[in-house]
């Protein structure tokens, strides 16, 4: 076991590289996750404060494309 | 703020602007609760004095001065200007933008509020400035009188953009500042229909 | 059958139908992603032997040519989403540009880095000026140019447009990343870590690579969705605010 | 005064930081600039290093006269500033805001981002430590020096410009200090020469907090009653 860790004497190489790795795909997936959860419950709640009035307006992207 | 004793004075004010001479030897006065309209062409000063007496232009000649005020104060630093430019950022919340000129300005931190209802705001509070028409940005920054409290509104042409909701609501702010012993100086073309007006006429013959 | 190929083409990009296809597609997606990701560590960390020249050092390579790998499929999927953007005005296109871009920005980065951890012990230095980095490292600042421009348009439909054109521009990169090698010969160190393109590779090499790129490229696209779904429901967002400045009066 | 001073901070670096800011981009124009270096100039070695401690304080520099114009510019142009200049703040402090807001936003990232710099230039990474050293401390002197050009032209057209015309021969000490303290890091000379250095790198930041903000005031009195 140890030996695994040792990496034959490049453990600082490899194990940085693939922490970096970890931490950057991780960093990645919280954010957008994040990201998602914030804008849908925005819409959420602009869509109950709305009342379903503006229905035609809370229509993403171009209306043309319908 | 004890302003039943204030008094706006302007002695013997001239204007040169771009080697121009816009007016010369203006003088007047204001007392606490009243207001002073200013009136006249495009281009006879009542921008001009305006910023004169929110210390944004130099006073070329004559003094200006708010007798009962804070002595430790400036007359700029009494005054509350609404001009031209709205001061807006477009990526600040209507309320972030209250907020901070409310942190700014030393006002009370419930003040921003209180400033939202004034301009009938509070439905827009979170949206970004950027999504606001001109009316809603007029209104903004006329909501920007209520963040802290100044005793002499300066007013430029505050009823610009407003629809006629709007410019009632503006008339009933302006009174109820009056009424709470402020001043206010404004340039408009509008009758305000202020109880407490004087009116101030420039013309281009004060300049020669 | 009476839907041109155009109609139907628009008919899967609306965004209702692709929040609903989306969804659905997602906790399988994501399921996917994490088995191979696990195999594909498992045999890159455990189950394949250390290469005979550069020993354990190879490990490093189980995630830079993946990432390395991410850094050009994601331009690829952002140049090409941009071209349909411009071309049929689609309007998923620019959600699925724009989402693409920092998933390759930060995979681009991690070539990068794990490069440089790669390349110190091997070459003993931790950055080389050839062609194939130097290409990579205009790449990186591609996408963060790219990210710039969307952040600085505060229209969506008009930076849609100038970002599409600028990702278009830069996709030229692209083959010269790939090509680098062969074309600048005399800034390339021939002892470089990249002759992995050639086919001299161990199969006990090729399974856990060939895992891991899979892993990642399921990643790539798992993300790829939660970022487009975050974008649409962004501009919901928008044209909601919007609506509510309408009525709040003029 | 306290409350004002940190409420207008805190704004200016919220408005820099956030949507089309100047604060990432000059990051980005750093690192793009440094990078190209190499390419110009070929990519070997030993030359690069000699070349490093420079292209890197150059780099430095011109990133951060490219966010300078709106120091004030953005404010006076919008009407903000008539409002500011109204408040309880002095101008001397509104100009020590500003200073200070556009340190955090540019000169601070481009502190952290130097050493990726240092290794794609090859610096010695023994140096890296003294090059962020008196990075950190040389920074605030080009923020607060800049806060001067940036109040001269304001409301000047085309005023990036002309401000980094008027500014570039202020930042030469800034220069020659700060690239002194790396290079004598970098010779060797870690104890004497480098102290020196980053000691009269301190003394001109120092100077430039003191003398800046006076000078950006009395320059925006000037232009804009």
């Amino acid at each position: 076991m140890e030996e695994f860790f040792h990496m034959g004497g490049y453990a600082a190489y490899v194990w940085t590289s693939y922490g970096l790795a970890a931490a950057v795909i991780l960093a990645l997936v919280w954010q957008s996750l994040c990201d998602w959860r914030r804008q849908s419950s925005l819409a959420a709640e602009l869509e109950k404060a709305a009342g379903g009035r503006v229905r035609r307006a809370a229509a993403p992207a171009r209306e043309d494309d319908r | 703020m004890t302003t039943s004793d204030l008094r706006l004075a302007a002695h013997d004010l001239a204007c040169i602007r771009g080697g121009r001479l816009v007016f010369e030897g203006l003088s007047f006065e204001l007392a606490a609760g009243h207001a002073l309209v200013l009136t006249g062409a495009n281009g006879a000063g009542k921008s001009s004095l305006l910023r004169q007496i929110a210390g944004l232009l130099e006073v070329t000649e004559g003094r200006i001065e708010l007798q009962g005020g804070d002595p430790e104060l400036g007359v700029a630093e009494q005054a509350h200007y609404v001009g031209h430019l709205d001061g807006l950022k477009p990526m600040m919340s209507v309320v972030e933008t209250l907020r901070f000129w409310g942190g700014f300005l030393g006002g009370p931190a419930e003040a921003a509020d209180a400033a939202l209802d004034a301009m009938a705001l509070a439905p827009l509070a979170d949206l970004p400035v950027a999504y606001l028409s001109a009316g809603q940005k007029r209104r903004l920054s006329l909501a920007r009188l209520a963040v802290a409290p100044r005793p002499l509104w300066l007013l430029d042409e505050p009823s610009v953009a407003l629809d006629a909701a709007s410019v009632a609501r503006l008339k009933d702010f302006m009174s109820a500042h009056l009424a709470a012993g402020g001043l206010i100086v404004a340039a408009t073309h509008l009758d305000l229909g202020l109880a407490m007006a004087a009116e101030l006429r420039l013309t281009r013959e004060m300049a020669s | 059958m009476s839907l041109t190929a155009a109609q139907r083409f628009h008919a899967y990009a609306n965004p209702a139908r692709f929040m609903a296809l989306s969804e659905r597609l997602l906790a399988p997606l994501s399921v996917l992603t994490l088995l191979t990701l696990g195999a594909g560590l498992w045999f890159a960390l455990f189950s394949s032997p250390p290469d005979y020249q550069q020993g354990e050092t190879v490990r490093i390579m189980y995630v830079h040519v993946p990432s390395a790998w991410l850094a050009m499929l994601g331009y690829s999927v952002m140049a090409l989403a941009s071209a349909v953007a411009l071309i049929f005005r689609h309007p998923l296109a620019d959600v699925a540009a724009k989402s693409a871009a920092p998933i390759g920005a930060a995979f681009t980065f991690l070539a990068l880095a794990t490069g440089s951890l790669w390349g110190k012990p091997m070459w003993g230095t931790w950055w080389e000026w050839d062609a194939r980095m130097t290409s990579v490292l205009i790449l990186f600042f591609l996408y963060l140019g790219y990210m710039a421009l969307w952040a600085t348009i505060e229209d969506p439909l008009r930076a849609a447009r100038a970002a599409a054109v600028l990702a278009l521009a830069g996709a030229i990169n692209i083959p010269v990343i790939r090509y680098s090698v062969v074309w600048w010969n005399t800034l390339h160190q021939p002892a470089s870590v990249f002759r992995m393109d050639g086919p001299t590779i161990a199969p006990s090499m090729l399974l856990p690579l060939g895992l891991m790129a899979a892993g990642f490229t399921l990643l790539f696209f798992t993300l790829h969705l939660v970022r487009m779904r975050a974008e649409i429901m962004r501009r919901r967002v928008r044209n909601l605010r919007l609506a509510r400045a309408d009525e709040g009066g003029l | 005064m306290r409350r004002a001073f940190l409420a207008l901070l805190a704004r200016d670096i919220r408005l820099a930081a956030g949507m089309g800011g100047g604060g990432g981009m000059a990051v980005l124009f750093f690192l793009t600039v440094v990078a190209i270096v190499p390419l110009g100039v070929g990519p070997d070695r030993p030359v690069l290093e000699l070349l490093a401690p420079g292209m890197l304080w150059v780099g430095l520099l011109l990133a951060s006269l490219l966010t300078l114009d709106r120091m004030f510019q953005a404010d006076v142009e919008d009407g903000s500033f008539d409002l500011l200049s109204m408040g309880p703040l002095p101008l001397e402090l509104v100009a020590v805001a500003k200073s200070l807001a556009h340190w955090v936003v540019t000169g601070l990232p481009l502190v952290i981002a130097a050493p990726v710099l240092g290794i794609l230039l090859n610096l010695p990474p023994a140096t890296m430590p003294y090059l962020m050293l008196a990075m950190l401390v040389g920074t605030p002197a080009l923020s607060f020096i800049g806060a001067v050009g940036a109040a001269l032209t304001v409301g000047v057209r085309r005023g990036g410009l002309l401000a980094s015309l008027l500014v570039l021969p202020f930042y030469i000490p800034v220069l020659i200090f700060g690239v002194g303290a790396v290079e004598a890091a970098a010779g060797g000379f870690e104890g004497q020469a480098a102290r020196q250095a980053l000691l009269f790198l301190a003394a001109i930041t120092l100077a430039a907090i003191a003398i800046g903000p006076l000078g950006a005031a009395a320059a925006l009195r000037a232009i804009l009653r």
